[in-house]
This record gives structure tokens, sequence and C-alpha cells, in this order.
């Protein structure tokens, strides 16, 4: 019993990505019939799990279980409420109930962002810049602690946009930014290696299951 | 607590930077480096309102409660930009993104923007539609709009990771033009040999000021350039800082 | 220019076509000052600026110092200079402008239907803008009444009137008069008229239009007429029986709004000038459409009754507001102020309408025409002529226009198709990229070679990693986040394994999985059967799926202080029994694993859960993240790091096992060997390329 | 309703931020709840986005012809699939084989697989698309990497383990901390744009 599963379960990988690669050859029904199936698939898998772990699990079964508090319970109709509003953003009539939710929602996402940007990008990389120049640390980190902070300012020099009446920018800015250049060059040519190395095994790995089902 | 600190000085003094600059810049507004995917984006898009075609504009996969969030925002701004320009067209924009909240925000946004351009019969919230909720099924369920004929430029800003190779290859197969960016660094190094004129680094941020010429977006640019060399400046005194110990 | 492009719909048209053949609008005629005005014309557009400051030198002298003269002095120097009305003004700049030679336009004037003129009612309301702004840009209406009264302008205004009421002929024989036809004053009048018509946008009027509340009521109306030549309402306005014609009638709306102050003035000051000027308004009349020079005459010559020169600048501006508020005026002002409001607004173009105008029959009013609405349904059609001013072009839409221009210019080349030749090719470049690549991998995969050697050195994270597990205590609790997409799961799996086997193989670990990707909320179950499948004599951790954190960011410190916040029901019961009760918060795991692909979630969790003080917090990076994320490890905040398959297969090495990093070694070598050669051989070729294209480009 | 939509997300966004940064504990409690209606409206968000997906390929089906096939296919699967799952449980053997290992792992994982050709034919292409310094650092760069990464049957001294590593974690670093800190400069003015209300995606300008 269990062989045969095993085998039309591989049967059914091996065929997917053989019409996956169908796309080598340029845009094809098969290929089109593949990526709606998974497209559904996975859309409908991710939004049961979403339902389950935050209508089910967060909501529904607090609200439910006799031992919740009153206040929480207050808190958790509330909350349902919020949803339900959300929810409603699937009608075009009744869409506009829905906007103050969508409107906390954004304003969740702002505060996370902007604490997320200073707190979780500019102070540490600042730091961790600041961090080579441990006087404790030897004089080789000094030196790449340099190339880092060089690096750090001219790259960030690069993006500068005002400009003047031409359309230009200032002269030292232009000298800072073609240094920057040169690091964003370097960044991204690293970047493009790593990527293809990943892309890579995925496909290797693709491949090799493809053998494995041959040769099984 | 000392970093909290900073931190809240920070916050407090880029808003008040920006309201400022808001204020100033009514009377004088500022002008910015070219940016050659902007230009041909606008021209793109002056192109297909003026062929009665459709654009085609991905908001990418942000989620909201992430940083990459930020990224969808920012394209929302462009979105409003797009929409009010082409909602008397032929043909209302196709906007799909990889994140409910995303078509959500997305579709309110054409709304007030078609409603902002007296047109508000013929919005549709179809208009906004989920490609995917995983990136690949978003990027690949956007394949087949790559073949459209009648879409005419494609507009891929917001967070993609590497899938948005897939996107611009298809635009490449179908000779259509395609303009992307990316708040992820490996999808900027993989547009960088794909995309006709690469967007890198925070120019996907600079959408809204380039395009719209909106003051309060070009306001926000402006800031960025202040907060920028006050970064630089805190750079070049931060192993000071270290030395003084307050790392 | 032998060719007409539709201001509508862009579309190229032939000289004498009347109609665009794609779109049906109305063509204008292809003199340059239409060329350039009628394509911003559109109803219900925001009014734009156009920069016209680099035609002005090639205005005639006199225009310019014309001009100077208008602008320079202040209005009430004006309404002193310009008390003649309307028609009797003309004369007074006649004679120096017929001495100038006929510019080329007039000569064509016979082939022009409204625009040209349309074009001078449109500058005669800029100038009118512009002085307001000069003068009091805020003060509105009443104001403009000196500039209006102006030689010039009135004359503008005057001329406006015949071209305009003359419209729907117009449209059938796009021709009214002829220059020759012209009186010598009027010929005179329309070349002062004319520059400034072929100067689409004068400088004054930029500022003029960067000053939005000011054109909205007074310097508007002309516009919408140059915009639709011949708009239907006219047509059918013409085509009204009652309408006797009337194309002197305009001179009475022109009069009728400077008059309050100077009118009376001119009455009692110079009524010669009144009489004198008669006779050159005549042949105006005659060339259009042959009214009466009597109902001018009596105009001019009646006395200025009381009332009238009681009119003044109070009650007068007050009716732009009255124009926005109706309700407001009918309540304040006397039923005739009402009556005359819309004839005022129409000045300068709504002569079209003079045709179908009445003369009044009694009461102060007897002897003008048109000075109360024939039927109230003409009303509504003055509306938009209050937000209509669209010649504040900027250089943003210079641009657009240029941008246009060299589009149509471009479409009407012909192009060589190269396109799909460069496809095939393209394409074959393509395919032969793929079956190199895949025989490049498939080759070793199905050999089973190992040729390429193992890593000489262990890469210090590796070996850190390594380090950082067996420094565990017994029976450690271990935290794995799952932060990767299903796209990159194998490469991940093969990084994965090698330290969950070690896992296994020396410590009783226990293990929870929290997946921060739906997709991966089960993926522990995977991750143990592959385990199970690399060593099946071992037996499996225990291990606890705490599912999927939701909301991102958000969760974090949700998930941080209640690691079963997103847990199931049933993983909660079992986290309870097992050795993991002991965990209440992040920091109380013994280690940390975080498996990722992302960077930028990756750097999230580091920074965000970096105050908690994790006892042991380590990575296993996808290689496209690796770069992005080998900082935080060499900064310490990770203790330690496998990134890509080449520290997989140092781990395998370690610690003595052979698993997917050794069986892919190969392939990887080839699959990175074969973008080394096509990358750097695609990169020659299109140097060469380059260079031979350079040359014959040059020819 | 525009106005408070705009007023509320001020606020809330205020509460986050006051939450994060100010150690009160009424405020962190605040924070606290309020990111609990983060994670429910987000996944909210994201129901009606399947929605959205379900209706527009509803309306699909009757275009005719192979798209009507398309999106019944698609249909179908996404509302077994959420059935299915919503019954069972995503940790079901039934579903947890069938639909994850089985379609959509070896789909995302082949069309993974994919992007390593579009990979290597944009780089072999990109000269002929461009030719600056910004292109020649970065080919320089992905060759040696790519160089650097292979694993040969002999070793080249120094490059993988020593120069790798150091232009890695030097080079390589110091452009993409320049990078981060600029995304990170954006995300900051976005995020005040929303919080000052300058952008209301939510339904205002």
């Amino acid at each position: 019993m269990n062989l045969p599963v095993e085998w039309l379960n591989a049967l059914l990988g091996f065929v997917l990505t053989l019409a996956i690669f169908s796309y080598l050859l340029g845009d094809n029904p098969l290929f089109r019939l593949t990526i709606h199936l998974f497209v559904g698939v996975s859309s409908g898998y991710i939004a049961a799990v979403i339902f389950r772990q935050v209508w089910l699990h967060q909501l529904f079964q607090p609200l439910l279980n006799p031992q919740t508090d009153v206040l929480l319970r207050a808190w958790l109709l509330f909350s349902l409420l919020l949803a339900v509003f959300l929810l409603t953003k699937i009608s075009p009539r009744l869409g506009s109930i829905g906007t103050p939710a969508a409107a906390i929602l954004s304003g969740i996402a702002a505060g996370l962002m902007i604490t997320g940007a200073v707190q979780g990008t500019l102070i540490p990389q600042l730091q961790a810049t600041a961090a080579a120049f441990d006087p404790s640390r030897p004089l080789d980190t000094w030196l790449d602690g340099l190339i880092l902070l060089l690096g750090a300012i001219s790259t960030l020099a690069y993006f500068h946009f005002g400009a003047d009446q031409s359309l230009r920018r200032r002269w030292w800015i232009r000298v800072l930014a073609s240094s920057g250049l040169i690091f964003l060059g370097l960044t991204l040519g690293a970047l493009f290696a790593a990527l293809y190395s990943s892309t890579l095994t995925a496909l290797i790995e693709r491949l090799d299951t493809l053998i494995s089902f041959f040769l099984r | 607590m000392i970093l909290n600190l900073i931190s809240l000085f920070i916050i407090v003094f880029a808003a008040l930077l920006l309201f400022t600059f808001r204020l100033l810049q009514r009377k004088h507004a500022p002008r910015f480096r070219p940016i050659p995917a902007f230009q041909q984006f606008q021209r793109a898009l002056n192109l297909s309102i003026e062929e009665g075609k459709q654009v085609h504009l991905s908001l990418g996969r942000g989620h909201p409660l992430m940083l990459q969030g930020a990224a969808g925002f920012a394209s929302l701004g462009m979105l409003r930009h797009v929409a009010e320009l082409t909602a008397a067209g032929d043909r209302p924009p196709l906007v799909t993104a990889g994140e409910g909240a995303l078509i959500l925000l997305a579709q309110d946004t054409m709304q007030s923007a078609y409603r902002a351009a007296m047109a508000e019969e013929l919005y549709h919230p179809l208009t906004a539609r989920l490609g995917g909720l995983s990136p690949m099924a978003y990027a690949s369920s956007l394949l087949p709009a790559f073949g459209e004929k009648h879409t005419s430029a494609h507009v891929l800003m917001g967070n993609f990771g590497a899938e948005v190779l897939l996107l611009g290859e298809a635009a490449q197969r179908n000779h259509a033009f395609f303009v992307a960016a990316s708040d992820d660094l490996s999808a900027q190094a993989a547009l960088f040999t794909l995309a006709p004129h690469p967007l890198f680094g925070e120019e996907l941020f600079a959408a809204g000021a380039y395009l719209s010429r909106d003051p309060a977006h070009q306001a926000s640019l402006s800031v960025q350039d202040v907060l920028r060399w006050l970064l630089i400046l805190a750079l070049l005194v931060s192993p000071l800082f270290k030395f003084l110990g307050v790392f | 220019m032998d060719e007409i492009i539709c201001q509508q719909c862009g579309h190229t048209n032939p000289m004498d076509a009347v109609f665009c053949q794609r779109c049906g609008a109305l063509l204008p005629p292809s003199r340059p000052a239409t060329d350039q005005l009628a394509p911003t014309l559109r109803a219900g557009e925001e009014p734009q600026k156009k920069s016209t400051s680099e035609l002005e030198p090639l205005l005639p002298a006199w225009l310019r110092e014309m001009r100077k003269g208008e602008e320079s002095p202040p209005a009430p120097k004006e309404e002193k200079s310009a008390p003649p009305p309307p028609p009797s003004s003309q004369p007074s700049v006649a004679p120096e402008a017929e001495e100038e030679e006929i510019p080329e336009w007039l000569k064509e004037l016979g082939i022009l239907s409204s625009g040209p003129r349309k074009a001078q009612s449109v500058s005669f309301s800029e100038k009118e803008g512009k002085e307001e702004e000069s003068a009091a840009p805020q003060e509105g209406w009443s104001k403009d009444l000196g500039p209006l009264s102006a030689p010039g302008s009135v004359a503008n205004a005057f001329e406006t009137g015949p071209s305009a009421s003359a419209e729907p002929e117009a449209e059938a024989s796009s021709m009214l008069f002829s220059a020759d036809e012209l009186p010598a004053w009027l010929r005179g009048e329309a070349q002062s008229a004319a520059p400034a018509a072929e100067e689409p946008v004068p400088d004054w009027l930029k500022a003029f239009a960067e000053e939005p509340p000011a054109p909205a009521a007074p310097a508007q109306p002309a516009v919408p007429a140059a915009e639709e030549p011949v708009p239907d309402w006219l047509k059918a306005f013409a085509e009204e029986p009652p309408a006797p014609a009337a194309p002197a009638q305009p001179a009475v709306p022109a009069a009728e709004e400077p008059a309050p102050d100077w009118l009376k003035a001119f009455a009692e000051e110079t009524p010669g000038t009144t009489q004198a000027s008669q006779p050159p308004s005549t042949p105006a009349v005659i060339g259009t459409s042959g009214a009466g020079e009597e109902d001018l005459s009596s105009l001019l010559e009646m006395e200025i009754p009381d009332w009238l020169a009681g009119i003044s600048a109070e009650a007068t501006s007050s009716q732009p507001a009255a124009e926005k508020t109706p309700a407001l005026e009918a309540a304040e002002l006397p039923a005739w102020v009402q009556a005359m409001r819309p004839i005022e607004a129409i000045l300068s173009s709504e002569v079209e309408g003079a045709a179908s105008l009445e003369e009044e029959k009694e009461g102060p009013l007897a002897g003008l025409r048109g000075v109360l609405p024939r039927a109230p349904e003409t009303l509504p059609y003055i509306r938009p002529r209050t937000y209509s001013v669209r010649l504040n072009v900027t250089q943003d839409h210079q641009a657009h226009v240029q941008l246009l221009e060299q589009l149509i210019a471009a479409e009407s080349q012909p192009r060589p198709r190269q396109a799909t030749p460069a496809q095939k090719s393209g394409l074959f470049g393509y395919w032969l990229i793929a079956i190199l690549l895949l025989a490049a991998i498939l080759l070793p995969l199905f050999g089973g070679t190992q040729m390429t050697a193992m890593p000489a050195l262990t890469p210090r994270g590796t070996w850190q990693f390594i380090e950082s597990f067996n420094a565990l205590p017994a029976s450690p609790t271990i935290l794995l986040v799952l932060d990767y997409e299903m796209s990159t799961s194998g490469e991940m799996e093969a990084l994965l394994l090698p330290p969950l086997r070690h896992l296994t193989s020396i410590k009783q670990a226990h293990l929870a999985f929290i997946a921060l990707n739906p997709l991966m909320s089960t993926m522990d179950e995977r991750l143990l059967e592959a385990l199970h499948v690399a060593q099946p004599q071992m037996p499996l951790p225990e291990s606890v799926n705490l599912g999927y954190l939701p909301g991102g960011l958000s969760a974090l410190p949700l998930f941080a202080s209640n690691p079963t916040f997103a847990a199931s029901p049933e993983a909660r019961a079992r986290w309870e029994r097992s050795p993991f009760q002991r965990v209440k918060t992040l920091s109380d795991f013994d280690c940390v694993v975080l498996v990722t692909d992302n960077a930028e979630s990756a750097r999230l969790w580091i920074e965000q859960t970096n105050s908690l003080k994790y006892n042991t917090l380590l990575m296993v990076s996808s290689a496209r993240s690796a770069p992005m994320l080998s900082p935080y490890f060499h900064s310490g905040q990770a203790k330690g790091m496998i990134a890509g398959l080449n520290d997989a297969a140092a781990y395998e090495q370690m610690s003595g096992l052979s698993g997917l990093a050794r069986r892919y070694r190969d392939a990887y070598s080839a699959g990175l060997l074969l973008a080394l050669g096509a990358g750097g051989i695609g990169a020659l070729w299109g140097l060469l390329i380059r260079r031979n294209s350079k040359p014959q480009e040059g020819a | 309703m525009r106005l408070l939509a705009a007023v509320l997300a001020v606020l809330v966004a205020v509460l986050v931020l006051a939450g994060t940064l100010i150690p009160l504990p009424a405020l962190v409690a605040i924070r606290f709840l309020l990111l609990q209606w983060g994670v429910l409206l987000a996944g909210t968000a994201a129901l009606v986005g399947f929605y959205n997906l379900l209706a527009v390929h509803w309306r699909n089906l009757r275009k005719g012809g192979l798209q009507t096939l398309y999106s019944f296919i698609l249909l179908l699967a996404a509302l077994a699939t959420f059935i299915l799952v919503l019954l069972f449980g995503s940790d079901s053997p039934l579903i947890h084989t069938w639909l994850v290992l089985g379609i959509i792992r070896p789909v995302e994982a082949s069309l993974m697989g994919l992007l390593s050709i579009t990979l290597i034919y944009a780089l072999a292409r990109l000269t002929r698309r461009r030719l600056d310094l910004l292109t020649v650092l970065f080919l320089l760069s992905a060759f040696f990497f790519l160089l650097a990464m292979a694993p040969l049957p002999f070793q080249i001294p120094l490059l993988s383990d020593f120069l790798a590593p150091w232009l890695q974690n030097v080079l390589v670093t110091a452009g993409a901390r320049g990078l981060l800190l600029g995304i990170a400069l954006g995300v900051l003015t976005a995020g005040l744009r929303l919080l000052l209300a300058v952008d209301r995606p939510y339904g205002g300008k």
C-alpha cells in the first residue's frame, strides 16, 4: 500500500517538474495548466492555514473557551468585529465599513516600519560600523573598518537625489558617488553570484529527484 | 534605554523635518537627479495611454507588518499617480500583488484616485488582483499577463525576491516594456542583468516623488537626503562613540 | 506644414481636412498659433502654463512697444487714454499699425476660420489676466475693466465678435473674409492682435498661471471658444429662426463691461470721437453678416443714463462672486444687473450668440442688443468658461509635447524589422544555455562522480557552528526557525541535514519548529523524514511543531514572550508534557537555529530579538542571503553560520558524514563553471558586437 | 469616514511607536494589544485577498476557451485545498504528502531552478545591453565569486579560503551596508508619510 502512494506521489512531482521545465520552450498550455493548479493549491493552503491560525486559534477558541476571562472575551469580540469590518472589503457596496480597519492596519504597519528602520537597521548598522574601531581589536580590523566606513558612506552618497538647476549633483557628491559606484558594482556582482548559486542548487535538487524517480 | 531615546529623537526629528520641508517646498519645488528608469516609465505610461493600452502594475508581496511592507506602501503611492492618469483611459491599469493587505489597500487607493479623476463609475474592484499568496505562486500567476497584447508596460515595484526574474524574462520574451525595482538586494542584483534601466537600493522609495511630483513626496525625498548626510556624519563620528563607549 | 495633427487623438490628417479622419474631432487650421494653443485646450483640464519668452524677440517692434505701453502704465492711466467705446478705439491704433508691413498670417487669413481669431481672443483675455495680476491680483473683476478699455484690448474684443458670431458659417466655408476684404482699420487691428496670437503664451501669462484664483473668473471667457471651434450648442443657436444676425452686437458687451467708469466720462468729454468711429465699424459689420450700423451708432450716441454712471466698481466686482453663488446675487442685485451678468461674462467669445440676441425695445436698455439673455438655456453654456484658461503650459508639458511630436515623427518613419531574427537568436541562446546547464548537472548526478575536492579548510562559521553544538548541555532544547520559501527547500534541506544528523547522533536534543511562512508550517515532518532516511538506525529526536507565526514583524515580540503563541492546542498540550515546559520565553531555549533564505527577515529576527540575549544563536543560510548575513556572524551576534553548499560539504566532512552536499558537489561545480564560461564568452561577444557596430554607426 | 480613518491610523501608529520606545507599562500593554490586532488584520487581509483571487477566476470562467479551463482548475484546486486544510488541518498526512510535497514543492523548486538558466542567459547578454563602469565592476565581481564558490578538483591557493571571504566581509559588506542604510531611510520616510497621514492608502490621498 505504501509503495504505490510513494510512487504516485513521485510521479506527480515528476510530471509537474517536466511541465514547469516545458516553459523553456515557451509559454504553453501544459505550463499554464500546471501554474493554475499550483496557484490554486498554494493559495488555498495558505489561506486555510492563516484562517486556522488566526481566526480559529486566536479568536474562536479563546472565545468559546468557558474559562476565558470576561474582559478578554469582550476584547476578543471587539477584535472579531474589527476583523469582520475588514472582511466587508470584499463587497464593493459595504467596503467603506472596512476603511477604519484598513487604517488601523496601516497605522500598525507605519509604527512597525519606523521602529524597524531605526532600531532594526539604522542603529545596528551604525553600531556595526563603529564596532571595527574597538580599541581592543587588532590593527587589521581597523583597516577593514575604514574600508567598511568608506564603502557605506560612498554608497549612501551615490543615492543622493537632490540636484542643482542643471539637474546635476554637486561636484563633491559626484566624486563620493563615483567611489560608491565601485562598492555598488562589487556588491551586486557578489549578490548575483550568490543568487545563482542558490538557484543552481534548487535545479540540482529537482534534477536529482527526477533521476531518483527513473532509478527507482 | 539610551538607544530608545536616540530612536525617539531620530523619529521626532525626521517627522519635524518632513513637516518643515513640506511647508517650505510649497513655494520652491526641489530638483532631483534624473533617473532613466522613471523617465522611461513615464514615457511608457504616456505611450500606453496614447495607444489605449493597459499598464500592468505589480506591487510586490511585502507583508504590511514587515519592513518589506514599506516597499508595498511606496508602490501604492505610485499606483495612485498611475491610476489618476489612466482613470479616463481606454483601459484601466491592471494591478497585481502577492499579499492580501496590499490588494485591499490598492483597491482603496484606486477608488480614491478614480474619484479624484471624477471617473469613479469606471472603477472596478477586480482591476486589483491577487496573484497568489506565495512568492512563486504570485510570480508565476503573472506570467500569462506578460503575453497579453493589450498590455504595453509592466511596472514591477515593491518587495520581490528572485522570482522577479521570471517576470523580467517573460517581459523580454514578449518584447514588452518593463521597469522593476525591489527592496530585496538579491532581486536588485538579478534585475541589474535583466532590466533595461535598473533601479537600485532606495530608488524604489523615490518613485512617488519622481512620478507624481507630489509636493509631499518631494519633501519626503528631500528629507531623505538630509537624513542621509546626517547619517553619514554619524557614521564618521561613530568610531568616536566607540571610544567613548556609547555603543 | 502640410498635415494637421488632431488634438484629440493625435492622428495626422491631410491639410484640407476639416474633421479628424480617426476620431471625427474638428481640426484646427494649420496655423502655428493654433497649433500650439489648441492642443492644450480641453474642457475640464487644469490650466497649464507655457513659456513663450523665447518668442518674445520675434514680436514686431511696434507690438512690443505697444505691449510695454499696455503693461507698464497703471490702470487709471489706461482708462484715461481709452475712454472711447470699442469701435472708436480702433482708429486710434490703426494708423500706426497700418504703416507696418502686413504679416504673413494676415495674408493667409482667408484660409482661416475661427481659429486665429479665437487665438486673438485668447490673447486678449491673457492680457486681461496680466493686467489683473499686475494691478490687483485678488480684487477681481472691477479692476479688469480698466485693461479692457485699453485700445488694443477693446478692439480685440470687438474683433472677436464678428469672427465668433460667424462661426456657424465658418464651419462650412472655413473662411469668412479675406485680408483684402478687411477694412484698413481692421487690418491694422488685426496686425496688432496677430503677434499676440502667434506667440502662444507670453511671459506674463506664465506669471498669470501661477496664480490660480485670479484667472478664474474674468480672464478666461474667450478660451472655450478657442478650444471648441464651433460648439454644438452654437450651431443650434445659429439655426434658430428668430435669431437675427447682428454681428455688431458684440460691441455691446464689450462696451457694456468697461462702461461704468469710463463710458460716462467718454460721453461727456469726447462725443465726437464716438461718431467718428462709426464709419470704420460699419465695414466690419457688412463684412461679416451685414447687420445695421444703426445699432452701433444708436448705442454709442445714446446718452449715458444716470443708472449706468451709477454702476460702480462695487456692483461689477460683485458679479464674479455672483457667478459662483447665483442665489446670493439674486438677493442682492437688482434684476437688471442680473440680466446683464451673462452678457458681461460672455464678453469676448459669446458674441457668437449675438446673431440670436434681440434688441431691447423699451426701458433704459432700449436700443441695446443682447443685453438681456433671450433664453435661459444659454446660461449653462457659459459656465465652463470660468475655469478653462489652459494656456499655462509648464516646461513639463512642453517636454511632453516634444516627446509626443517625436513619437509621432518616429512612428511615421519606417523602421527595419529586426525583431524576429533577434528574438530567434535570443531564444536559441537561451535554449543552448539550458541544454548545456542541464547536461552539466545531469552528467555528474547520473555518473555519481566525485571529482571535486572537499574543502581543505573548514570555514570559520561552520567550525564555530559545530563547536556551538558540541558545547550544548545534555538534552538541549533547540528552536528551529524555518524562515525560507518552499522554492529553496531543496537547498535548505541539504544545508540543514548535516547539523540535524549531528544533533541526533550526539545529543538527545529536543526540537521545536516554528515557521515564518505558512507553507513551511508542516515542513518539520519533511525534515524529520529526511533525517530518518539519512540515518534509519537512529531514533528521531522529540519534537514539537509550534506552527506558523502569522503577522510578520508584529508577531515577533508576541512570540518572544510566549513561544506557544501560534501553536495549536494539541501542540501546546504536547509542549507542556515535554522538557519544553521550562521554556517560557525565547531566551529560555538552549539554542536557536535560524534557517533562512531571506536576508531581510533574518536580519529583523536578529535585530528584534537581540535584546533577549539568547544562549546561542546559530544561522543556516542559503547562499543567496549569506552575503547579507555574514556580518552578523562576524560581529558575534550569531555564534556559528552555515552558508551555502560549500559550508554544508565542510560540515559533512568534519562530522564524517556523507550527504547531499557531497552528492551535489560535482554538479554544483559544473553549474558554476558553466555560468562563468557562458557569462565570460557572452561578455566578450557583447564587447565584440559593440565594437563592430560602432564603426557601422559612424559610417 | 475618511477623516476618522486618518485619525485612527495616526493614533495607532503613534501608540505603536510609543509602546516601543517609551517603556511605560501602559504603553507597552497597548502596543501588545495593537500588535495582536495587527496579526488578526493582516491575516484577515490575506483572506480578503484569497476571495479576490477566487472572484477574478470566477469571472474568467465566462471567458471561454482554455482560460475557462485554467480558471476552473484554479478554482477547484483552491476551494478543495482550502476546505480540506480547514477540515483536517495542515499537518494531516494526506494534505502534507499530496498537496505540499506532491504539488507545491515540485513546482516551486522547478520554478526556482528555471531561474538559474535565466540568470546565466542574462549575465551573458549583459554587455550587449549596457556597458559602463558599473557593469564592468559587476561582471568582474560576479565572475570572481562564481570562481571562488566553484568546488574544483584542485585548490587555488588563498582564493576561496582567504581572498573571497575577505572581499565578501569587507567590500561587499560595505556596499550592502550602504544599500541597507539607504533603504532604511526610504522605509523611515515612507513610514513617516503614513504617520503624518500624508499617504493614506486606506481611501484618502
